[in-house]
């Protein structure tokens, strides 16, 4: 259902759509049946001048019961929902697999910027492959990823992985994700961040393992020294520039 | 007031309105005072290196204000027994001497605070000095508040008008005094 | 106390500016709060202009800046929600009704009253003034997240930061008194003879409302304090680097931002409550299970608040927990509908301005409803948290609220209100034009949430896959059906407006209404009653067989 | 308004008398070192003295039942609070996220004296 609108390119995004659709038909069938109880009753009861209203308190037990019945059914989706939801809640964001590689994720006022272990595939080498607004992740390989925020809150968001999380300044908050499908998505932040929240764009592009090897290699030098002690850049276009360029 | 509703005089209750809007307002002041004290506490009990700060407070300016407020508040419930005894005169003597407690106390925390600044603690001077000061400052501003409301109701009570309000604001004394209560130990004997 | 003095006619000032009279205070809350509605809608009109073409001029405005933009919203709905929301659907109809209807001449409390109005004036003046200073007003969105809101170098809108967070503090306070005043005077201020079951559904939700307000925004008073500190007096509350938390602010604000949306709530399904059960003709289906199912959702809504805050940092294993007392709360939420669909079985339905206003809002609640589901669950959340999902949402359940049922309340006590009718043909066609446009902005809406389109940006040019055509299309919609409503909006002013002078007539009980307030003239003079009513029966007794008429006045002996 | 007492008035001094025999305890509990005996000078002392003080002075035992339970409420919704919060803000780490900055600033108890900057 949620494909219609935006391809899922991650292997959450399938549990994330189900649960949708779950929630979708359960929820859709009570919408249907009260509106239609509700617009019947409007047309059955229409004033017509003779007939007197009945007299009912709602204390009557037949009548009761057209209530307590629904009331049970309703009680009993809930707890379908709950399961439902909580199991893909905690394959997500409380389990974690265990990682083929990990990349850090910085927000600031208003670019993305990470850093990924080089060839050595160790974080905090002098390979590090820093890069702004542009993170090259190989398909079918789980990635953790450090989530830290240089300023304000942001919110990191791969709409095409159903992947969000805020980034919030002074923690780091650990995620995972698996990209399933070659190609190039967005990245945006979707917690309001400032003048340039609407320019806070990147991308993520999935590549084949050859293609990702490939560009390992390519990128010698990384494209943008970015220091972890490095201050909140002030407003100006300049990084923005980076990130679209 | 001269023009009083048949709403206010009427109390299905049982409980005269005035009171009665009195605890409301103190239901309302517990969650404000609540919510306040439950943030401190949390980061208190994060950071154990506040403690290096809690040091510099008095315990004996602090213990020496609750003995004041102690007293005020039993200089206040004396009130409400001469009101509840139709003396209006000797509640408002009473209400007064609440209000001199009160500024007791007030001054006392002037001469706290101006030692505190003088050793270079300003609000701004990190965790705990921000938590010491806002938490006390808005426990002054009650009381402040209270001071004025008690001349007031000092001033009707003398003429043996609205004897009622004498109780009420000394329920929100009281009230003052227990959050005072807690305060205390805090912020001047947990360290 | 000198019941002559209290009913002599005052003068001009004394009688629209300064007066203590119940009803002259709710006109001053319903009027400030319509004119802040409409406030409100054009700055919704500007930004959606901006969405569905953007970087165009937009006719009224100019060209919408990303700082102006966040300004917008941000002010659109601090607004719609405090300015809007709160003093029609609590103040307003709760100062006019709860002394009429339960029988005594005004509030407890009058000059707290007073007091509570021109306090809430002020919050708004401050509001609006931030429009004005250096730097615009605030554009840090109404949840106010620091540090953005807490650092001027971050928001760019310091000075607007401030005052909003001022504003706010101030309609706070407002309410708080207001609110306590209702509770007293609904306690101890009862007619006699009307006992805890005999009070009309409304007067009990404003008034559950307003307890549920006082208990909730204590700590959020609290954390503005703080807030305000770290603004303007360097502190650290609220600032990492300094033991401070941001997330801190995230639960302050949410433990009474939540109980908020119940506070809004209620009283519209009070006013539902009342217009059923007057035009079906018909005793409400359990009228203690309603209040029950209220209490509930009352006492529930304290547990609920950190389903926004899903992927905000929290603690993924609190997430869990938050998910199943959301959803609980759908269970006495869906049975109050449930009982109000239910009130309608046998009955003989009169389908006037009003009681349309009120189906429409059970139609469309229940949309809300439903599609917070999606919301409560923390695994869709994931997803749909912060898209325009999220705005659709809450827009099917804040409209429905603020506006449908509002509008249910002004049609069905304008007599009352103004002692003149409105016009009936005017009103159904306000009432088709809102509701079919209503619905034409925001289910494309919903739709460009779940292909993602993220809130509170300007322009989606940086997105590719935000940019497509057809998701533009889906906005573009919900621009001009905006544009729609709010043209509809002028002919509910003019119909307001037109029959204050021209409605016909109205006679004290036009709709044959059994609560207290048909019982005096229309409108009520100083002082409501000639001599105080006694009450006999509940609020709900229509159609009683063996009576010659169909409804039976509480105040009206065996 | 009901002139008549609804209360009878105990003696107030008795009770002062113990409300600051109390205070001094927790001063004296303060000064020895040792800490769980000031914990509960410092807490269990102040306890009762709020009891003492709401129920001799406040009447709040002779007063509507409701009225003590609206307050317990209004406290019950405090505890709430806390205890959903603490988990995010008191603890410093938890499932999959650390607070950086509060553990630097438990470590190097640097930002207490720390000048003020803007």
């Amino acid at each position: 259902m949620l494909e219609r609108y935006l391809t899922g390119a991650s292997t959450y995004a399938q549990s994330i759509d189900h649960l949708f659709i779950l929630i979708a038909v359960l929820v859709g069938f009570w919408l249907i049946v009260a509106e239609t109880i509700l617009f019947w009753l409007i047309f059955k009861f229409q004033h017509t001048e003779g007939r007197p209203t009945q007299h009912i308190t709602g204390d009557e037990e037949h009548l009761k019961r057209w209530i307590a019945i629904p009331h049970y059914l309703v009680i009993l989706c809930d707890i379908v929902i709950i399961v439902a939801a909580i199991t893909v809640w905690f394959n997500i964001k409380q389990s974690m697999p265990p990682a083929d590689q990990t990349v850090r994720v910085f927000g600031q006022q208003w670019a993305w910027s990470f850093q990924q272990p080089g060839p050595d595939g160790i974080l905090d080498t002098a390979d590090d492959i820093r890069t702004v607004g542009e993170l090259h992740v190989s398909v079918n390989t789980t990635y953790h990823f450090e989530l830290r925020s240089r300023d304000v809150v942001h919110s990191f968001a791969v709409p095409a992985f159903r992947l969000k999380q805020d980034a919030m300044p002074g923690r780091t908050i650990n995620g995972w994700f698996r990209p399933n499908r070659v190609g190039t998505y967005d990245i945006q932040c979707t917690q309001i961040c400032g003048m340039g929240h609407a320019l806070m764009a990147g991308r993520v592009i999935v590549e084949t393992q050859q293609e990702h090897a490939a560009w390992l290699k390519s990128v010698s030098n990384p494209t943008m020294a970015v220091r972890q002690d490095l201050p909140a850049p002030a407003a100006e276009s300049s990084t923005i520039a980076e990130v679209r360029p | 007031m001269n023009t009083r509703p048949i709403a206010n005089t009427r109390s299905v209750t049982g409980i005269p309105s005035a009171r009665l809007i009195t605890w409301w307002v103190i239901a309302s002041e517990i969650v404000i005072f609540g919510g306040l004290l439950v943030i401190y506490v949390m980061h208190r009990l994060g950071h154990p290196e506040w403690q290096a700060s809690a040091a510099h407070t008095n315990t004996w300016a602090g213990g020496f204000n609750t003995f004041v407020l102690l007293t005020s508040s039993l200089c206040a419930v004396l009130a409400h027994k001469a009101a509840d005894a139709q003396d209006g005169p000797r509640a408002a003597k009473l209400l007064r001497l609440t209000s001199l407690g009160g500024a007791v106390f007030l001054i006392v925390k002037a001469f706290e605070w101006s030692r505190d600044i003088q050793e270079g603690f300003v609000l701004s001077s990190g965790g705990f000095w921000s938590f010491y000061y806002t938490l006390a400052g808005l426990h002054g501003l009650h009381v402040l508040a209270g001071m004025v409301i008690l001349l007031l109701v000092a001033a009707d009570a003398a003429k043996n008008q609205e004897l009622q309000r004498v109780e009420c604001i000394g329920l929100y004394w009281h009230f003052v005094d227990i959050v005072w209560i807690f305060l205390f130990p805090l912020l001047y004997i947990a360290k | 106390m000198s019941a002559q003095v209290h009913h002599a006619e005052p003068g001009i000032f004394q009688k629209y500016f300064w007066s203590t009279d119940h009803k002259i205070i709710a006109m001053q809350y319903l009027f400030t709060g319509m004119a802040m509605g409409l406030v409100g809608g054009y700055l919704a009109y500007v930004f959606r202009m901006q969405l569905a073409f953007p970087d165009r001029y937009v006719p009224g405005f100019g060209i919408v800046t990303p700082g102006k933009y966040n300004s917008l919203v941000t002010m659109h709905g601090s607004i719609m929600i405090f300015w809007v929301a709160m003093p029609v659907l609590i103040a307003a109809f709760g100062n006019f009704l709860i002394p009429l209807m339960i029988g005594c001449d005004d509030m407890a409390f009058p000059r707290i009253n007073r007091l509570s109005y021109q306090i809430f004036l002020l919050s708004a003046l401050v509001l609006i003034s931030s429009f004005l200073v250096k730097g615009g007003a605030f554009g840090g969105a109404w949840t106010a997240y620091p540090p953005l809101s807490a650092v001027g170098a971050y928001n760019l809108t310091p000075l607007g930061a401030t005052l909003w967070l001022v504003a706010v503090a101030l309609e706070f306070v407002a309410f708080l008194l207001g609110g306590i005043n209702f509770t007293v005077t609904l306690m101890n201020s009862r007619a006699p003879g009307m006992k805890m079951f005999d009070i009309p559904i409304v007067v009990w939700m404003i008034v559950l409302a307003s307890v549920i307000f006082m208990a909730s925004v204590g700590p959020l008073i609290a954390g503005a304090v703080l807030l305000l500190f770290d603004q303007t007096l360097s502190t650290g509350f609220y600032d990492p680097s300094r033991g401070g938390d941001p997330l801190l602010w995230q639960h302050l604000f949410w433990f009474f931002g939540h109980p908020e949306v119940y506070v809004v709530l209620l009283p519209a399904m009070g006013i539902v409550a009342e217009i059923l059960a007057v035009f079906a003709r018909k005793k409400l289906f359990g009228y203690k299970t309603i209040l029950y199912t209220a209490w509930a959702t009352g006492i529930l809504s304290f547990v609920v608040w950190a389903h926004h805050q899903f992927v905000a940092g929290i603690d993924p294993r609190m997430a869990n927990i938050f998910s199943v007392t959301t959803l609980l709360i759908s269970i006495p939420i869906a049975e109050m509908v449930f009982l109000y669909i239910a009130t309608l079985y046998g009955g003989s339905i009169h389908l006037d301005t009003p009681m349309l206003w009120a189906l429409g809002f059970i139609a469309e609640f229940m949309i809300g409803g439903v599609t917070g589901i999606f919301l409560g669950s923390a695994g869709t959340d994931i997803y749909l948290h912060d898209t325009y999902f999220v705005i659709a949402h809450f827009h099917y359940t804040f409209v429905p609220i603020a506006i449908i049922s509002v509008f249910g309340g002004l049609t069905f006590w304008y007599p009352k209100m103004f002692g003149r009718m409105l016009n009936e043909t005017l009103g159904k066609i306000h009432f088709w034009g809102t509701v079919i446009a209503f619905n034409v902005i925001f289910i494309p809406l919903f739709m460009t949430g779940v292909a993602g389109d993220q809130r509170r940006v300007y322009s989606y040019a940086q997105f590719a896959e935000q940019a497509r055509p057809a998701l533009q299309h889906l906005r573009m919609t919900s621009t001009f059906a905006l544009l729609a409503l709010l043209s509809f909006q002028l002919l509910f002013l003019f119909n307001f407006f037109w029959s204050l002078r021209n409605g016909k007539r109205a006679e004290a009980n036009p709709w044959r209404s059994n609560t207290l307030e048909w019982t005096v003239a229309s409108p009520p003079p100083h002082g409501n009653f000639a001599e105080l009513p006694t009450v006999y029966r509940g609020p709900y007794e229509y159609g009683l067989p063996g009576r010659t008429d169909d409804y039976w006045p509480q105040n009206v002996p065996e | 308004m009901s002139a008549e007492p609804h209360v009878h008035h105990p003696n107030y001094v008795k009770i002062w008398a113990i409300l600051v025999a109390l205070l001094l305890v927790s001063m004296l509990g303060s000064m020895s070192g040792i800490r769980w005996v000031v914990l509960v000078a410092a807490f269990g002392v102040a306890v009762v003295k709020a009891f003492l003080v709401a129920k001799n002075f406040m009447h709040i035992n002779v007063e509507k039942r409701w009225v003590p339970y609206l307050l317990a409420t209004c406290l019950l919704f405090m505890v709430i609070l806390f205890a959903a919060v603490a988990p995010d803000v008191m603890k410093h780490s938890g499932r999959n996220w650390e607070n950086n900055a509060a553990k630097q600033s438990v470590e190097s108890g640097s930002h207490n004296a720390a000048p003020k900057h803007e």
